[in-house]
Parts: C-alpha cells; sequence; structure tokens
C-alpha cells in the first residue's frame, strides 16, 4: 500500500469519524439548546421522546425525512435545491482543517487529529467561511419571496461586514505564534492557562466572540431569520431535508467557530494546568478540547437566552464603526510588540518544503463532507 | 590647485556658509515676515537680518584668514561643494547638457576674497545703520527680507566659480535693486525710478548674455579659473582690431556699464536715489555697482589680450568720470550729487581697468566702498535730522548741530576729494599714476580735471550743507536732531574705515588673481604733491564760492547760461532715450511687430491651428462610434497584433 | 508534474478566450465585467503556472496585485453600473453611447 | 496521480462552468457558474503548489468580488437578455477571428514553451511574503494600498444617490 495511499485512507477515514461525530453533535445541540433555554425561562421543553426527550433530535429528523418536499411556485428550482448543499458544504469544508487534539499515534502511525493540515489553515477557514455567504444568499432569492430575499440579503451584508473583524481577530494571535497553521498556533499557547492567548489577546478574544456571535447569525445578531420581521428568513420556503440541512449547516458552522475559537483563545487541546495534560499516560487532550467547546457551545446558548435583538442599522454601525477599528489597532500594538521583542525583524527559517500531493485531502475532505 | 585645501573640511564649508547665510535670514524673514509683524516683533527680525550678515562677515574673514594661512601667493581655489556634499563627484551639478556643464562651483581667490569682505563687512554696518534709519517704517521686516537677499545675491555674484553662477547673482542683485529702489511702492516717482534701472540694467544684461554665450563658444568653457588660464594662449589683438576676444569683452562690458551705471547707460543711478537713503549707500554706492569693476577685473587676462577693449574701457570710463562730475556741479540735491560722485569715480575705476592698472581699480574700488558709503550714510543721517529734506539749498549751518555727522561727513569729504593720508588719496593717486605709466596723457588730463571737479563739488556739498546758516523753515529747523547711535556708530566705523583703508596694499595682494605678475609701480615723485594739490583747489575754490562770496555762483551760472542749462540737463541723456523709445520703439512696436508680425504671423498661424485641428477632428471622430465593444475589439486587434509582432518579428 | 503545468497554461488560454469571447456575446454590462474578471482569472492561473516551473513566487506576487487589481475594479465598476442603471434604467451595452463623436 | 486526477477533475469544471457564464443569458446563473469556476481555479492553485494564493483566490474572488456581483445583480434585478438585435454579426465574426488568432498565438508560445519543474517548491505565505515585502515589491504593495483607497473612495462616490 502506497503511502499516498495511506494518507487518502486515513483522510477518509478522519472524515467519517469527524462528520459522524459532528451529525451527533448537531442533533445534541437541538436537543441541548431547546433543553437549556426552557430552562432559562423556566419551561420544560423537549421531555416526552426517551429519558429527559434525549430522543428528540431524532424524532425530528424522522419527521424532516418524512415531510412533503416544497417547492414553492416560482422558484428557482436549481438554486433552491443547490443553496442548501452549498451551504453545508462551505461548513464542512471549514470545519475540515480544525484540529482537535494534538498528534497521536495509531498502529505505530504519526496521526494528526485533523481531516487536513495545510500550513495556511487559518486563512483557509476564513476563506471558505467566505464563502458560507453563497448558501443563504442563493437559498434567500431562490425562494422567490420577499421575507426569504430579505433576509438573505440581510445575512450577506452582516457576515460580509464581520467577516472582516473576524478575521482581523485573528491576526493578532497568527502573530503572536509566527505561523497559520492551527497546531502551531495552539502549541504556541503551551503553558498554563495564563499562557492562552485570550489573556494577552483579550482585545482580539472579545472581537472575536462578538464577530463570530453574528458570523453564525446567532442572538443577538439574527436579524436574517427575525422571526418577528421576517417570520423564518432566508429558510421561510424550505421545510423537510433541505431545511434539516440548512438547519446543520447553521449548527455546524456554530460548532466550527466554537472550535475555532477555542484554537484560537482558548489552548486548544491543552490542560489549564501542564501536570493536567494527561493522566497515567493517557493524553486527556482530546477531553479538554470537548470541555472547552462544549462551554464556547453553552455560551451562545446562554446569550441567545438572555440578550435582546440589534436593530439592523445599529449592528451596521457596530460592525463598521466599532468593532473593525479596534480590531485593527489591537494588530497594530500587537504587530509592535513582537517585533519589539523580537528586536527585528524575525528571519524566515525556512520552512521544509512539503511535497505538493499532501494537499489533496484538504480538496477530498469538502466533497466527502457533502457526500454524507 | 592642491588638494590639501580641498581636504580641509572647515575651509571647504566656509565659503558656503558665507554664501547662505544672508539667503536664510531672507527666508525666515520673507516667509514670516507677516507674522512677525503682526505679533509686532518687527526689531526682533531686523536684528536677525543683521545678525545673519555680521556672522557671514565673521565667516568671510575667517574663511580668508585661513585661506592665506593654508596657501600664501596662491592664485584661487575652486570650491566643488562643501565637505557635507562630498559624496558627489565635484559639486552638485547645476546645468548638465552636451558640453555645457556648469556645477554649483564658487572661487575664492585674493580678489573674491576681497569683494566678500568688503560685501559683507559694509552691508553689515550698513544693516546696522538702517535698524536706526528704518526704525520708525512699519514696513521695515519687508526692507531688511531684501537687503537679505541682496547680500546673498551680491556674495553669489562675486563668489560664483563660472559666468553663468555669476550672472545669477548678477540678475539678483538687479532684481533686489529694483525692489529697493521701489521700496516705497506708494511714491510713482519711487517705482518709476526701479522701473528704469530695471529696463536700462536689461539693455547691459543683453549685451553680458550674449558675452556669455559667445566666451562658451570661443572658449568652451564658462568656468572663470579655466577662462583665464586659457586666456594667456590665446592671441593678443591689437588696437582696432576686433576679434573674438574683443567682441566678448565689449559685450560683456556693455553689461558692465549697465550695472556699473556708465555711459550710455548711467540714466538709471541718479534716480535710484529714490530709494531709502542706506539702500543707495550700499547698492548704489558700495557694492552691486561696482559689480561690473569686479567682472572687468576677474576677466583681467582676457581684457588685457584686447587692446580695442582696454582702450574703449578707458575711454568710456574717463569720459563718463567727467561728464558726471561735471554733472554734479550743479545738482542741488545732496543724494544726486552722491550719486554722479559714484557714477564718476566708476569712471575712475573703469579708467584705471583699461589702463591695464586691474589691481589699481579693485584698490579705489575697495576704498570707494567705505568712504562713499559714509558719505551716503552721512547724508542720510542728515536727511532723517531734517526730516527728509534732501535739498541743499534749504540746508546750512548744520555744522554744530548734528556734530558726529558733520566729523565724520568731513572725513568722507576728505577721503574723496584726495587729501593725503586717506583713502581716497592712495587709490586715486595710484589710478592717474597707472594712467601716466601707460602713456596716457591725454586721460591723465582728464582725470586730474576730474580730481579737480571731484574735490570742488564735494566741497561745495559739505558748505551747503553744513556751513552758513540754516535756509531751512522754522518748522524743520526746530526739529534738528543728532541720529541715534545705531547710526552714528556705522558713521564712525566707516569713518576710520575711509580715514585708513588707503594702507593696505589691495594691488599687492589681488595681483595674483590677474593671472601676471604685479608690477611694482615706479613712483612717479611729483604725482602726489600735484594730486593734493589739485584736491586743495578744488576745495579752496569751494569754499571761496560758497562760503564767502555765496553770490558769485548764481552769476557764473548766469554768464554760462548754455553749459548751465546743458549741465541742468544732464546733457540730455534722458531726453534723447525718451525720444528714442516714444517714436522708434513704440512705433516700431506698432507698425511693425504688433501689426505685422503678431496679427499676421502669430495670431495667423494660432489660429489656423485651431481651424486645423477642427477640420482633422471632424474626420477623425467618425472613428469614435461610441460603441463600447467597437473599442474592445480594437484593444483586442492591437493585443493580437503586438504579440504577433513579438512572435513572428523578423 | 511538467504536464500538470503545462496543461494549466492551455486551460488559462482556453480560459482566457472564453472571456474574451464573452465580452463580445454578451450585452449586460455585468456579464461583461464578469468575463473581464475571468479574463484575469485565466491570467492568475498563467503566472501560478510559470511560478510553479520556473520554481520563483514572483508569480505569486503579481497573482497578488492582480486580485488586488480585480477587486478595485470590481468595485468601481460595480458602483459605475449602479449610477448608470439609475440614470438610464438599462444595462445593455450597446445603450451607452454617448461618447458617439 | 490523484493529484493529476484532481487537476483535470477541476480544469474540466472551470472550463465548462466558464463557457456557462458566457453561454448563459441569465446574469445571475452566469455569476454563479463564475463563482464554480473561481472556487475551481483556487483548486487548481493549490494543486499547483500555491495554497496561499489559492486561500487568497477564494478569499477576494469568491468571498468579495462575486458576492459585490450577486449584490448587485439583486438589487438590480436582473432580467436575462433578450435576442441580440441583428446587424452586429460583422463584429462578432470578427472578434471571434481575432480571438482565433490569439488562441494560435498563444498557443505557439506554450508549444515553444519547454516545461521543467523543480521537484520541490515551496510558496509558504511565509516566503511569499518575504518577497512581496522585500524592496523589490514593497513600494508597488503600498501602491496598491493607495489604489484600493482611490477604488474605495470612487465606489462611494459613484453610487451614492445624489441628495
Amino acid at each position: 500500500m502506497t503511502p499516498l495511499m495511506e494518507e487518502l485512507l486515513i483522510a477518509v477515514v478522519k472524515v467519517l469519524v469527524i462528520f459522524s461525530v459532528l451529525l451527533t453533535l448537531f442533533s445534541l445541540m437541538t436537543y441541548a439548546e431547546r433543553r437549556l433555554l426552557a430552562f432559562m425561562q423556566f419551561r420544560l421543553g423537549p421531555n416526552r421522546t426517551g429519558p429527559y426527550g434525549i430522543l428528540q433530535p431524532v424524532a425530528d429528523g424522522i419527521k424532516l425525512f418524512f415531510k412533503e418536499e416544497v417547492v414553492p411556485e416560482g422558484a428557482n428550482r436549481w438554486i433552491f435545491v443547490a443553496a442548501p448543499g452549498v451551504a453545508l458544504v462551505t461548513a464542512f469544508l471549514a470545519i475540515a482543517v480544525v484540529p482537535y487534539g494534538g498528534p497521536v499515534t495509531v498502529f505505530g502511525r504519526e496521526v494528526s487529529l485533523q481531516i487536513a493540515d495545510p500550513d495556511v489553515g487559518v486563512l483557509f477557514i476564513f476563506a471558505v467561511s467566505s464563502l458560507g455567504v453563497y448558501g443563504i444568499v442563493m437559498a434567500g432569492w431562490a425562494a422567490n419571496n420577499k421575507y426569504a430575499l430579505i433576509g438573505g440579503l440581510r445575512s450577506a451584508a452582516q457576515m460580509f461586514s464581520y467577516e472582516l473583524s473576524l478575521g482581523l481577530s485573528w491576526v493578532g494571535v497568527i502573530l503572536l505564534a509566527g505561523s497559520f497553521r492551527l497546531p502551531d498556533i495552539v502549541e504556541a499557547q503551551a503553558g498554563g492557562f495564563w499562557r492562552w492567548n485570550w489573556i494577552q489577546q483579550i482585545v482580539a478574544f472579545l472581537v472575536y466572540t462578538v464577530a463570530a456571535t453574528a458570523e453564525v447569525n446567532r442572538t443577538p445578531f439574527d436579524l436574517p431569520e427575525a422571526e418577528t420581521e421576517l417570520v423564518a428568513g432566508f429558510h421561510t420556503e424550505y421545510s423537510s431535508m433541505r431545511f434539516a440541512l440548512l438547519q446543520m449547516a447553521e449548527y455546524v458552522n456554530m460548532i466550527t467557530v466554537a472550535a475555532l475559537g477555542t484554537n484560537l483563545f482558548l489552548g486548544g487541546w491543552l490542560a489549564p494546568f501542564t501536570s493536567l495534560q494527561s493522566l497515567g499516560g493517557i493524553d486527556l487532550g482530546l477531553l479538554w478540547f470537548a470541555a472547552k467547546m462544549l462551554s464556547v457551545l453553552f455560551f451562545f446558548i446562554w446569550l441567545r437566552g438572555t440578550l435582546p435583538r440589534f436593530r439592523y442599522d445599529q449592528l451596521m454601525q457596530f460592525g463598521w464603526k466599532v468593532l473593525v477599528p479596534v480590531a485593527v489597532l489591537n494588530i497594530l500594538v500587537t504587530a509592535a510588540v513582537v517585533v519589539l521583542l523580537a528586536g527585528s525583524e524575525p528571519e524566515a527559517e525556512p520552512v521544509a518544503p512539503t511535497e505538493v500531493g499532501l494537499r489533496s485531502p484538504v480538496l477530498l475532505a469538502g466533497p466527502a463532507g457533502a457526500l454524507g | 590647485m592642491p588638494e590639501a585645501i580641498l581636504e580641509d573640511p572647515i575651509l571647504n564649508a566656509l565659503p558656503f556658509m558665507v554664501l547662505l547665510l544672508p539667503l536664510l535670514g531672507f527666508v525666515v524673514l520673507a516667509l514670516f515676515g507677516d507674522a512677525i509683524r503682526r505679533e509686532g516683533r518687527s526689531f526682533g527680525a531686523c536684528v536677525l537680518a543683521c545678525v545673519t550678515v555680521i556672522v557671514s562677515f565673521g565667516l568671510a574673514a575667517w574663511s580668508v584668514v585661513r585661506l592665506w594661512r593654508l596657501l600664501p601667493g596662491h592664485d584661487g581655489l575652486r570650491f566643488a561643494q562643501p565637505t557635507l556634499g562630498r559624496g558627489l563627484a565635484d559639486g552638485l551639478s547645476w546645468i548638465d547638457v552636451g558640453g555645457l556643464r556648469i556645477p554649483f562651483s564658487l572661487l575664492l581667490d585674493p580678489l573674491s576674497a576681497v569683494m566678500i569682505l568688503v560685501v559683507t563687512g559694509v552691508g553689515a554696518i550698513i544693516h546696522v545703520y538702517s535698524l536706526g534709519y528704518m526704525a520708525h517704517d512699519e514696513d521695515r521686516v519687508r526692507y531688511f527680507s531684501y537687503m537679505n537677499l541682496f547680500t546673498f545675491f551680491m556674495l553669489l555674484l562675486v563668489l560664483g566659480g563660472n559666468l553663468p553662477l555669476v550672472f545669477v547673482g548678477w540678475e539678483g542683485v538687479g532684481l533686489c535693486s529694483y525692489l529697493l529702489i521701489g521700496f516705497w511702492y506708494r511714491k510713482k516717482s519711487a517705482t518709476d525710478a526701479g522701473m528704469k534701472a530695471f529696463v536700462v540694467n536689461r539693455v547691459g544684461d543683453a549685451g553680458l548674455i550674449l558675452g556669455m554665450v559667445l566666451a562658451f563658444h570661443a572658449f568652451g568653457s564658462l568656468d572663470l579659473v579655466d577662462i583665464a588660464s586659457n586666456a594667456g594662449s590665446l592671441a593678443p589683438e591689437a588696437l582696432g582690431q576686433v576679434g573674438v576676444v574683443t567682441l566678448v569683452c565689449l559685450l560683456l562690458f556693455l553689461g558692465a556699464c549697465g550695472k556699473s551705471a556708465q555711459i550710455p547707460l548711467h540714466v538709471w543711478l541718479p534716480d535710484a536715489m529714490e530709494g531709502p537713503t542706506p539702500v543707495s549707500a550700499l547698492i548704489h554706492a558700495a557694492t552691486m555697482v561696482t559689480a561690473g569693476v569686479y567682472m572687468v577685473a576677474r576677466l583681467a587676462p582676457l581684457y588685457s589680450r584686447s587692446a580695442t577693449a582696454l582702450a574703449v574701457v578707458a575711454i568710456v570710463g574717463v569720459v563718463t568720470a567727467l561728464m558726471a562730475a561735471t554733472i554734479a556741479l550743479v545738482q542741488t540735491d545732496v543724494k544726486k550729487v552722491l550719486a554722479y560722485s559714484t557714477i564718476s569715480q566708476l569712471g575712475y575705476m573703469f579708467l584705471a581697468c583699461g589702463v591695464g592698472a586691474f589691481g589699481v581699480a579693485v584698490f579705489h574700488l575697495f576704498t570707494h566702498a567705505f568712504f562713499k558709503a559714509l558719505l551716503f550714510l552721512g547724508s542720510g543721517s542728515v536727511i532723517h535730522a531734517l526730516g527728509g529734506e534732501q535739498d541743499m539749498r534749504r540746508m546750512g549751518g548744520l555744522r554744530t548741530r548734528i556734530p558726529w555727522t558733520f566729523w565724520t561727513f568731513v572725513v568722507g569729504t576728505a577721503a574723496i576729494a584726495g587729501i593725503p593720508p586717506l583713502a581716497g588719496f592712495f587709490s586715486k593717486d595710484e589710478i592717474l599714476e597707472g594712467t601716466l605709466l601707460a602713456g596716457e596723457r591725454g586721460l591723465f588730463a582728464i582725470g586730474l580735471l576730474t580730481a579737480l571737479l571731484t574735490s570742488f563739488y564735494m566741497a561745495r556739498l559739505l558748505f551747503l550743507t553744513f556751513f552758513g546758516r540754516f535756509r531751512g523753515d522754522h518748522e524743520t529747523e526746530h526739529h534738528i536732531h543728532e541720529s541715534p547711535w545705531s547710526m552714528l556708530a556705522p558713521l564712525a566705523v566707516l569713518a576710520v574705515g575711509a580715514a585708513v583703508t588707503g594702507f593696505v596694499e589691495i594691488p599687492a595682494i589681488v595681483a595674483p588673481a590677474f593671472r601676471f605678475p604685479h608690477v611694482e609701480a615706479l613712483h612717479v615723485a611729483w604725482l602726489p604733491y600735484a594730486a593734493t594739490l589739485v584736491a586743495v583747489a578744488g576745495i579752496a575754490a569751494a569754499g571761496y564760492l560758497y562760503l564767502l562770496y555765496t553770490d558769485l555762483p548764481g552769476r557764473i551760472a548766469a554768464s554760462l547760461r548754455p553749459l548751465e542749462r546743458l549741465l541742468q540737463a544732464r546733457y540730455g541723456f534722458d531726453e534723447a532715450y525718451g525720444w528714442l523709445v516714444r517714436h522708434v520703439v513704440v512705433g516700431g512696436s506698432q507698425s511693425l511687430l504688433w501689426k505685422g508680425a503678431d496679427v499676421a504671423l502669430i495670431d495667423g498661424a494660432v489660429n489656423g491651428a485651431g481651424t486645423l485641428t477642427l477640420a482633422v477632428a471632424r474626420m477623425v471622430r467618425t472613428a469614435q462610434t461610441g460603441f463600447v465593444r467597437g473599442y474592445v475589439l480594437v484593444i483586442l486587434g492591437g493585443a493580437v497584433a503586438v504579440l504577433g509582432y513579438l512572435l513572428w518579428r523578423p | 508534474m511538467e504536464a500538470l503545468t503545462h496543461h494549466a497554461l492551455l486551460l488559462s488560454l482556453a480560459l482566457f478566450a472564453v472571456g474574451v469571447a464573452g465580452v463580445f456575446l454578451r450585452r449586460n454590462v455585468i456579464t461583461v465585467l464578469m468575463c473581464v474578471e475571468l479574463m484575469l482569472n485565466a491570467v492568475n492561473l498563467a503566472f501560478v503556472a510559470f511560478s510553479r516551473s520556473l520554481g520563483t513566487l514572483d508569480g505569486q506576487v503579481l497573482v497578488f496585485f492582480v486580485l488586488t487589481v480585480a477587486a478595485a475594479e470590481a468595485a468601481v465598476g460595480l458602483a459605475i453600473v449602479i449610477a448608470l442603471h439609475r440614470n438610464r434604467d438599462t444595462l445593455d451595452v450597446d445603450a451607452f453611447s454617448l461618447l458617439k463623436g | 496521480m490523484i493529484d493529476a486526477v484532481l487537476f483535470y477533475a477541476f480544469a474540466a469544471l472551470a472550463l465548462g462552468s466558464a463557457l456557462v457564464v458566457v453561454g448563459q443569458r441569465n446574469p445571475l446563473y452566469s455569476a454563479f457558474a463564475l463563482i464554480v469556476t473561481l472556487v475551481s481555479l483556487s483548486a487548481i492553485f493549490a494543486l499547483l503548489g500555491s495554497p496561499f494564493i489559492a486561500v487568497l483566490q477564494l478569499v477576494v474572488y469568491a468571498g468579495a468580488i462575486m458576492v459585490l456581483f450577486l449584490f448587485v445583480l439583486m438589487l438590480l434585478n436582473v432580467k436575462p437578455e433578450g435576442d441580440p438585435p441583428a446587424g452586429k454579426g460583422v463584429l462578432r465574426t470578427a472578434a471571434f477571428l481575432l480571438v482565433a488568432v490569439l488562441v494560435a498565438e498563444v498557443g505557439t508560445v506554450l508549444w515553444r514553451a519547454t516545461a521543467r519543474v523543480p521537484p520541490v517548491f515551496d510558496a509558504s505565505p511565509r516566503r511569499v511574503a518575504h518577497l512581496l515585502f522585500s524592496p523589490q515589491y514593497v513600494y508597488v504593495f503600498e501602491a496598491t494600498s493607495i489604489l484600493i483607497l482611490a477604488a474605495l473612495v470612487g465606489a462611494v462616490a459613484l453610487a451614492r444617490k445624489e441628495t
């Protein structure tokens, strides 16, 4: 079996594993969100199906499967159908390069816990997430429904505006780590939670939190799907499976954002104290990572339970006149500090030339994700 | 020139600092003048102006001393650029086209050394004087900025290492002269005088430019040192023989005539007296007007190759000297008298140049700078005392009222009249001697006569102003007051200068600059006595006429009416020129240039171009379909064509 | 690899040709603009391919600049389109012929 | 091997969608097709060993420029083109001829081109950045920033409604 084939095999395996993990996580999220919101609002939430209604997601799934697919009259069929796929593909593509833990050895073979690890990792996420807009725009436009269209345009504009500050908030971290590769960025934070970026990059961290919330259209930035204003926004006309797909895309994006935030600012799979990194020779990285990511996700739900919604103009004002300048300022300061500490411009240690072929898994990951 | 000198960093930088300091002062005053005035800080600004000049005098002195110590008896140094600019090959190149390469090179040799000392020294003194004289003018910041600018240009003129640079300075001082003559621009006569000076100078400058062009054509270089050192190899041109050298010399001399107010271009200087008196002292007595003499002396090697040119110079000089002196006899305006006296003295200098005694010319220039500046400043002090009165007929008896001014004025008068041992005596004596040695008895005779006249009209000026009883109205008499120290101190300094500068052996010092050995003049034993005698005679005569028998002048004038009228009319130069301009120039311009050239040729050409363009456009614009993709097609075609050419290029 | 770079060049050629053709086929200004973008991308592809086959990075830097220019061009171009549409109420390239001499 | 497969797949995708861009009368479809082209081109860039450029391609083109296009298209609610008016045939034929010549020319260029490729090729962002900010290009870089600024102002000034 040629090394390339091995690479491929490993990639596929990873894809499948992570895909299934994401599916479960997605369904759990829907459940958790409903329960938690209910809890916050002194309701019960779904509690009939199975113990504590744990099977609710399954029920929903089944329901959605058997519902009729409606393509509204005068809708642009092709795009209408394509939209959810696009949304999902971009979502999965983004998560394809997010690591979940340090390299582990399986069958005496070094394997990184991440589908693909291009040395432009962060940039890649940025690029793909910028594609995420299309799914929504297409969905909104194709439905030939004014609420949908407005919702689509809104979300497009919103993502557009907040992507900027989102990306800018990463730069500080990247500067500190001196690499685009997420594993490097995580390793750069090694040594206790006080070394994590959310301390020294507190500004960037805050910007990221806000921008990320907006990026995934969560409250208080959920204008694209503001029920009170536009019915259900861009997926007003969607039903059954496609609706499920759109929902899934949303949640996957959310998970991506959470995972990314964990990696960038919360020290990824690193333990708050190095002593807790491994227990009895077993690396607890994955656990730490999961813990952090889940808490971030909880934070999102919490927000939704707490905050009211922005007004559209406020949203734009805030995005362009507050977040972006702050982020830029942070970059300036960080860059200055880095240069000063480095004494002089850091010399480029020649990166080991990587074989071109190894990048194909990245490209496989996307379609693979979409296939599911 | 030995590398050792140029390696001296300080010496390398000094001339440039000397040159640029006044410019700095000007820039500051020019940029912030108004602000300063509004601030009410005018006085400080004026002091700043003075300081720049004084400092640059100090630096000049330093550099000269240093130069002497470094290389006794050398023949001058070219300064490529200050050491800070050493990176450049040899000086920043100012113009560099074809064979013509003109660097910003300065030339510091004995001649320019003397000149910069005069310019900065006298300049500094007069700046200080102006502090007092202009104290009550609310526009004095502008005045001082002009003065600084003038100093800069004058220094550039004398330090310039090649003719173009000299020319820049030349034009610059002309400009400043214009600005300062017309300083009180609300006075029409002042502005007119300024314009007159400017225009008349243009005539001379035309000659100067032509001379430069021809010089470059003939010698292939405009660098003063090159010209001077190459001149020796040129074939001397005998009297009446007009070769290229003669031509160059004459053309340049035309420029000199304009600047130094020699016949026939002398008409502007008397009117220039409209300007503030210190200006007359600095520009129209001590420095600018001597630029012509300086240039002739600077090109001495060249001039000495052409007998014709020398003859012309000598004759023009002596005629001017005599004529101006005679006119000075009948002037009643203090400054006018001094102006004509200046013209006459400049004539003297050119006479000296003409007979080949260039060193002596510079000597007289040197001394003249002192005593004429002194006289002008003195007259300025008088005018100041009388609240603006300039007419001698309304003066008199000031001897006791303003003693400082009086005594210094006496010194100046004695100096110019040639009373030993004052400065004027030596220089004038040497000039006359030079004419004798050259064997020009005629010139000598006229020179002597001029000397007589000089002492006469100067004495007349002195007596009318300071002796007898006051002839003005009581109002002015009541206000007569001695000038402030800032005016008297300069007078004193200059008086000392006028007294002692005669002992400086300028001819010997500047001789090396002329590329031929300084011939120690074998003194004509009787000449000094004769000269002194003449001077005394003039003064005595003046005293006889204007102190004892004060009605006599009037009767003499009456008996010699035609001559008197001729003198009053200043030999009718102005009228002649006026007629020339009105009829020939204006008439010619209207009938020929305007109607003929302008309307027919130029306008015709322009309009023709217009119509032609229209016609062509009417044809071409059909290509502008306004159809975008048509344009794209053309672009594509172009791309294809270019690529095709690159591919299948032969 | 040789084959790939070489074929990449061929692909860029094809894309460029298609883009040019589009400029002439389509009459909608926006489409024309898109065709221009297409051509730019063809050029980018050529740059990258050459950069790969020459082993130098200048090609990539140039692509970077092309991207920048393309962005600026799109922004201004679309702004103009909007203005045109507001004033002339059409997007037909051939309708804008005010420059006809 | 797998690189080759992917390459040709994406190449085909790019070319096909490009043809759609041109052939499609509905600008919106053209836009979507163009997006596909751009994305597949970015994939090809990655395959050619230029991940940085590939990502940039996504961010700038797919992420920014095309969104702009879509916005304008939806904003103006553009209708598909009608049938072309007759009489422009001359232009079209001329254009096609020229394009053909162009293709021929560039074809010959490529034909003459000798392809020899260095085995290892590192276009990591770091190295690209080092070249980009080297004296050779840094001024151009600054110039482009000015250009962007100008475009920004220009776009706003043009698209703003005269009030």
